[in-house]
């Protein structure tokens, strides 16, 4: 009986390793540690009332990015551990199983549970505002999307610990990642986390299409949309089309490997590359999911910084329509290299060159932007400039990749790491951040320190080339990604060297931005006016924080830019001018967390396969279904008038 | 924003230098057969061409940043200028133009790997040889179906002759690499692959998979040994004469997931021979897929070995 | 329960004609596959084709997708479902079916 | 084209136009979830490993009247929207509980069929890449008429208690686009698996 006990927790637990002890150490006692605080300092019905029951998607924004910033953290371990171990040849430090486990979590969580969620959160945060709403047009569900993704974040996180992590890559090919050749949990982890949190971001793509398109204050029409709203739109309709791909993908596998079927097995008549074929029919859009808003991000930013309205601003929007169009005709170029005719890969290699001209375009509008312009050189600003320049060596780059005969000889080689991390850095995690300084006085009511951002800035950038540019050689050399390690003699290792350097000063410009965040909590300038940069658009027009409502009166708009013309018109007032009214707000509500810790439940079973678990979580969810929408006619409350004017007077907006 | 600058300047003309000089470490940049050197030519094209491109977003850059990013001086400020029709159909045009010049060129090359490269210049015409490839985990395995014998993880071919390798992949995926020889090919389970490749002159190659396969996967390296003809006949010879035969049975332990050094076989049996064979003629007959299942019966690890019966397209279920 | 709207009031000619068209091109999709023996390339357009049809009647009949109330963001959502299912199954079957 | 010239009662409000809206955009992601399943049947079609062919399994008569079913379901779901619209309760849910039968009766059919292939014909999901491909493909679909069954009778329940308020006309006239969408679906795997399967 001992024995079981002992030999199921050593199944259970991932055991035999320093580095996993002391995580499980650490997890153990920041749970205690967060347990205790909240008990002892009577916080549990704080936490219920403020954040898990919220439908705010002010305070829901803010719990993505914290949720994101923490996950940068993890892939960012993930990505350190890694470089350490490549520092010199034939290292010895990591096993080559711990390796693939590590650069597996280091990409799914970087792009599933840091890229989206930041994007999401700063959605979340601008987009209602933006278009001069209340709130996003579906409350409840927004808080569903962003419970489904924490916890199937949560989810992915503990393979860490209990029952191993994945170890077939984040694109998790088959047949390497099928039950014949990866028999444990690790890869159920995968299977399991992702298709909930692809529900979670399914929902988000539905909500945001609908908020923009129903939801704008009057007199905002299409075009006269801020650029971030056009750029959420059409990421919206690019997640809405391609994330059921993935659900698929991950549903077909998830049978393969609990049921025993036969679509990706090699037995039987599977097939493999299927595989392939539908994970890169989402994949490729997906990596513009995480693109396209921080195009927005950054023609708010420049237009605001440069103290000019945008260049091309119809330009702009079309573009970005036409990525999101053609994005999904390329996908065939992760593979190039099995086995299609010369014109299957003539097709995909000029369908995706034509991306860049698109792409291009709106470079060159930004450029044009700053011409003639009065350019700050905010933090948020310095992310917005390196972008440029940064994103067009990744951008070409991945031109070069297009030409299918070309690939041949860069495919899967540090080349590939070197261009992806080229876009993905200077886009979207240069975007987040600029948009998490740009935006962060209206979240929190403080502007971030400058000094210590740009120091912050400055650090991260260059180290940031000083990591991946080597690479795109290395792997002219023939260093193949995913190696847990390399032989000495090839001339590999200098640059080995200098990559993981990089690698460390950017984990070092990490820890000044972390240090920068929590010194401005306490020093940071206020920001009464709720608009510290002269800003362009209608979230500036209310206060900072906004208040729960929003606006006090919905704003009437004209142009483009609208806040900008309502300053220049003097008409910025009306927005909060007695007398008001009362407001219509939806209720704050349990059931998105309860629903969402039901799927973990279920979630966790079908990892191990205990159906024990797994069918009372199903029932768990189907039931809180059920009894949302019994009880959805009476979700809604009124603030009334008198507390809209002590609100907005408390703001200092009423003398 | 000057340092901003004077940076970029400085990894750019690091990008020429690294283009210029020393590319004979450089793997992709030292081609050594005619299909790496086809490969080579797209390659420098599009980096010149992408580099103009980037030249001119650069300069671009450098110019606002420098005029309108000085402290004080807002001499040409202009809030209200919002586009210029006449500008943002040149720079959509240029990149049209570049696209174009980019892929007739890729297609050409496209069509042109299909088939046996063509002789280097100034070297004679010569009859191809194929060479059968199969990835176990975590080791490449290499058939002379004309002459019999077997290596493992390294391979031996005759200078300045076109090579045909078929590929087979036992287990996970694979991506078959000889960077200087030319660009990959995967190995897959279900799908015979072909990939021709050439080595103008005698010399010792490298190759590696570069798909991840599993464990063993970063030593799965294997050596390209180009050879002379007379060398290459000798070679072969010596295999024949010195190395103990493949049986089944070692095949078998073979296919077992490991790392090895390298291995030669004097023979292999005739079953081996017959499933390539018969893999590839589904192949050329692969119209589309609707072929029988398992049409590379090299992964049906359970039927049985010994009476393979060709007629027969019965090795359903892999089981 | 009657209604100020003297449409409503009307049979419900619409739907009937649905489900007539409906059920009649089913049967002559049915009719096509088993008594015509077309090349199987004739026959299989036919039958996509009429299931195309079939899906505009559920869509124009029964489903009310013409009516206003945001009629555009309605239909661009539908036929940008179109736009990717089409490009889905084609491009798969293109990529899959004449690989090598 | 219609000609609405006031307002139906699921569209009244703010909340109902969005949900509807919404609830179509869903569907335009629900078309993209079974393009994903028809394209992974059509590749896999041939692949039978030995086991049975789509030949061997199909029947005619079973198949059809599984199409009837839902074809005329998918009318009488509509009719109840047209009562739906007269504001009348009883009519509306009368059509609804026809509409439930005929699903019921459909999904009857189909387990039915589906048993018949496993016991009988030993064709099962590990069978072969096709077997999976077709009970994938049609499971999903019959997942989502269960999934509907479920759904329309809480809708029920909710008219029944509630009348047509915004809410329930809105939730009723929902129910009804889902219906109608798995027809269209079911047109499709009719085509392209019952159909197809009878040709190639
Ligand atoms: C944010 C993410 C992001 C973005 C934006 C891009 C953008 C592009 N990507 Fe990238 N890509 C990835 C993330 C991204 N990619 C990832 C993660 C992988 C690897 C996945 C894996 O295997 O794990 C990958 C892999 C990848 C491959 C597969 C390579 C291989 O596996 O062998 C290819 C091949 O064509 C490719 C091409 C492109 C192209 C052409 C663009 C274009 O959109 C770029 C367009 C931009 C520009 C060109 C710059 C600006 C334009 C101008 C200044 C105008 C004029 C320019 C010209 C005419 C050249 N990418
Ligand atoms: C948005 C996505 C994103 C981001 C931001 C990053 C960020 C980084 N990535 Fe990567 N990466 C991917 C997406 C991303 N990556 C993907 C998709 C893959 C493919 C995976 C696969 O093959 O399946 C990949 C693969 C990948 C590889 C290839 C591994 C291999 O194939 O063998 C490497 C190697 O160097 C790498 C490095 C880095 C580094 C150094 C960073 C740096 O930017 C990280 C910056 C560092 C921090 C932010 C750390 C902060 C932490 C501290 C300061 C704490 C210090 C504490 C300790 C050391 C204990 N990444
Ligand atoms: Cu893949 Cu044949
Ligand atoms: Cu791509």
């Amino acid at each position: 009986m001992i024995e079981n006990i002992k030999s199921f927790l050593g199944s259970f637990f991932v055991t035999g390793d320093p580095m996993i002890y002391g995580a499980d150490a650490s997890i153990a006692l920041a749970t205690i540690g967060i347990v205790f605080y909240l008990t002892y300092f009577k916080k549990w019905k704080w936490l219920w009332d403020e954040w898990l029951t919220t439908v705010d998607h002010k305070k829901i924004g803010i719990m993505y990015i914290i949720a994101a910033i923490l996950m940068l953290f993890r892939g960012g371990v993930d990505a350190l551990l890694m470089r350490a171990q490549l520092i010199i040849p034939n290292n010895t430090f990591l096993t080559s199983q711990h390796y693939n486990e590590i650069f597996t979590t280091h990409g799914t969580i970087m792009i599933f549970f840091m890229a989206m969620p930041f994007i999401f959160g700063l959605m979340n945060i601008a987009i209602p505002l933006q278009i001069g709403a209340r709130d996003v047009a579906f409350p409840f569900l927004n808080a569903v999307s962003f419970w489904l993704f924490f916890l199937a974040a949560m989810l992915f996180n503990i393979s860490f610990v209990i029952g191993g992590s994945p170890d077939a890559g984040w694109t998790s090919y088959a047949p390497l990642a099928g039950l014949k050749l990866d028999p444990g949990v690790g890869e159920n982890y995968y299977l399991v986390a992702l298709q909930i949190s692809g529900i979670g971001t399914l929902a988000t793509g539905v909500n945001f299409l609908v908020t923009i398109f129903k939801m704008r204050a009057p007199g905002m029409t299409l075009f006269k949309m801020p650029m971030f709203t056009w750029s959420t739109l059409v990421t919206s309709i690019i997640i809405i089309f391609a994330f059921p791909v993935l659900t698929i993908a991950l549903a077909l596998m998830s049978i393969d490997r609990l049921f025993g079927a036969h679509f990706f097995t090699i037995e039987a008549g599977g097939s493999p590359m299927m595989w392939a074929n539908l994970f890169w029919i989402w994949g490729h859009p997906e990596v513009y999911i995480v693109l396209i808003p921080v195009l927005g991000i950054f023609s708010e930013v420049i237009s605001t910084f440069a103290h000019k309205t945008l260049f091309g601003y119809k330009a702009m929007v079309w573009s970005m329509i036409a990525i999101s169009v053609l994005s999904f005709t390329t996908w065939l170029h992760h593979f190039f290299t099995m086995g299609n005719t010369a014109w299957v890969n003539s097709f995909f290699s000029v369908s995706t060159m034509i991306i860049a001209i698109p792409t291009g375009v709106k470079i060159f509008n930004w450029l044009f932007t700053l011409n003639k312009g009065r350019i700050e050189f905010t933090t948020a600003m310095l992310w917005a400039l390196a972008f440029i320049p940064n994103f067009t060596i990744g951008g070409i780059t991945g031109v070069m990749l297009s030409l299918a005969p070309a690939d041949y000889q860069y495919h899967n080689s540090y080349f590939l790491i070197a261009h992806f991390h080229n876009v993905l850095i200077a886009g979207t995690v240069f975007g987040v951040f600029a948009g998490l300084h740009y935006w962060w006085p209206k979240m929190f009511g403080h502007v971030l320190n400058e000094r210590l951002g740009k120091w912050a800035f400055w650090v991260f950038m260059i180290s940031y080339n000083i990591c991946f540019l080597p690479m795109y050689f290395i792997g002219l050399m023939g260093m193949t990604r995913r190696m847990y390690t390399f032989p000495s003699g090839l001339g590999w290792e200098p640059l080995n060297l200098v990559i993981t350097l990089g690698a460390f000063g950017m984990g070092v410009g990490f820890l000044i931005m972390v240090w920068m965040i929590v010194y401005s909590a306490k020093y940071g300038k206020r920001d009464t006016t709720g608009d510290p940069w002269n800003g362009r658009t209608l979230e500036w027009a209310t206060s900072s924080p906004a208040p729960e409502y929003n606006f006090a009166h919905i704003p009437q708009v004209e142009t483009v830019d609208a806040f900008a013309h309502m300053k220049e018109k003097g008409t910025a007032g009306n927005i909060y001018k007695a007398p008001f009214q009362a407001i219509h707000m939806p209720n704050d509500t349990g059931i998105p967390f309860i629903l969402s810790v039901f799927f973990f439940i279920a979630g966790f079973g079908l990892v191990f396969e205990w159906y024990w678990m797994a069918i009372p979580g199903t029932i768990g969810i189907i039931v809180s279904m059920i009894v949302r929408s019994f009880k959805d006619h009476e979700d809604h409350h009124h603030i009334p008038a008198e507390e809209v004017e002590q609100t907005e007077r408390a703001a200092g907006r009423l003398s | 924003m000057k340092k901003f600058a004077m940076k970029l300047i400085g990894s750019c003309s690091l990008l020429l230098l690294f283009l210029t000089g020393c590319t004979n470490r450089i793997a992709v940049l030292n081609p050594q057969g005619p299909v790496a050197r086809q490969q080579y030519h797209l390659i420098i094209w599009s980096v010149i061409l992408t580099a103009f491109i980037f030249a001119v977003v650069l300069i671009i850059f450098i110019y606002v940043l420098v005029k309108f990013g000085r402290k004080n001086n807002h001499a040409g400020y202009d809030p209200n200028n919002h586009g210029n029709t006449k500008l943002e159909i040149t720079w959509t045009l240029i990149p049209v133009v570049i696209c174009i010049l980019l892929a007739v060129p890729t297609i050409k090359t496209l069509f042109a790997l299909e088939g046996p490269p063509k002789p280097t210049e100034g070297l004679s015409k010569k009859e191809p040889i194929t060479i059968n490839v199969t990835s176990a985990d975590w080791k490449w395995i290499f058939r002379y179906p004309k002459d019999g014998i077997q290596t493992v993880n390294y391979v031996v071919i005759p200078e300045d002759t076109p090579v045909k390798f078929n590929l087979f992949a036992d287990s996970a995926m694979n991506s078959f690499w000889v960077p200087e020889l030319g660009g990959q090919q995967y190995t897959m389970p279900d799908m015979p692959m072909k990939l021709w490749l050439q080595a103008d002159h005698v010399g010792d190659y490298l190759g590696r998979s570069a798909n991840f396969s599993g464990r063993g996967f970063a030593g799965m390296q294997f050596h390209v040994l180009s050879k002379t003809d007379a060398d290459y006949k000798a070679w072969i010879q010596t295999i024949k004469d010195t190395k103990p035969a493949l049986t089944m049975s070692t095949y078998e332990d073979l296919l077992k997931p490991s790392n090895v050094k390298t291995m030669a076989f004097s023979s292999y049996p005739k079953e081996l021979d017959d499933k390539d064979k018969k893999a590839m003629k589904k192949m050329k007959h692969m119209e589309h897929m609707d072929i029988p299942e398992n049409h590379l019966d090299l992964n049906s690890k359970d039927n049985d070995m010994g009476g393979m019966d060709m007629s027969n397209d019965s090795m359903k279920g892999g089981k | 329960m009657s209604s100020n709207n003297h449409e409503l009031n009307k049979f419900p000619w619409k739907h009937v004609i649905g489900l007539a068209l409906s059920l009649i091109l089913t049967l002559i999709a049915l009719w096509v596959v088993v008594s015509l023996s077309l090349p199987t390339v004739a026959t299989l357009t036919i039958i996509v084709l009429l299931a195309v049809c079939q899906a505009f009647i559920q869509l124009l009949m029964f489903m009310h997708i013409n009516e206003n109330h945001g009629r555009g963001y309605r239909i661009l959502a539908i036929a940008f479902g179109f736009y990717i299912a089409v490009v889905v199954v084609y491009g798969s079957l293109w990529i899959m079916w004449f690989t090598v | 084209m219609e000609t609405t010239n006031h307002t139906p009662i699921e569209y009244s409000t703010e909340e109902g136009s969005n949900k509807i809206l919404g609830f179509w955009v869903f569907l335009g992601a629900e078309i993209v979830l079974f393009s994903a399943l028809f394209s992974v049947y059509l590749v896999l079609h041939s692949h039978t490993a030995g086991g049975p062919t789509s030949k061997d399994l199909f029947e005619v008569k079973e198949f059809m009247i599984e199409t009837f079913l839902l074809l005329i379901s998918s009318f009488t779901c509509g009719l109840g929207t047209i009562e739906l619209r007269r504001h009348n309760v009883k009519g509306l849910v009368a059509w609804l509980v026809v509409t439930l039968l005929l699903g019921l009766g459909f999904i009857g059919m189909e387990l039915n069929e589906f048993i018949t292939y496993v016991t009988v014909e030993h064709a099962t999901l590990q069978t072969s890449a096709f077997l999976s491909g077709f009970f994938v493909l049609v499971g999903t679909h019959g997942a989502h008429v269960s999934f509907g069954i479920v759904w329309m009778i809480c809708v029920i329940i909710q008219l029944l208690r509630r009348g047509v308020t915004p809410v329930t006309a809105r939730k009723a006239f929902i129910i009804g686009l889902y219906w109608h969408f798995l027809d269209v679906v079911w047109i499709f795997i009719f085509t392209a698996v019952y159909l197809t399967g009878l040709v190639l």
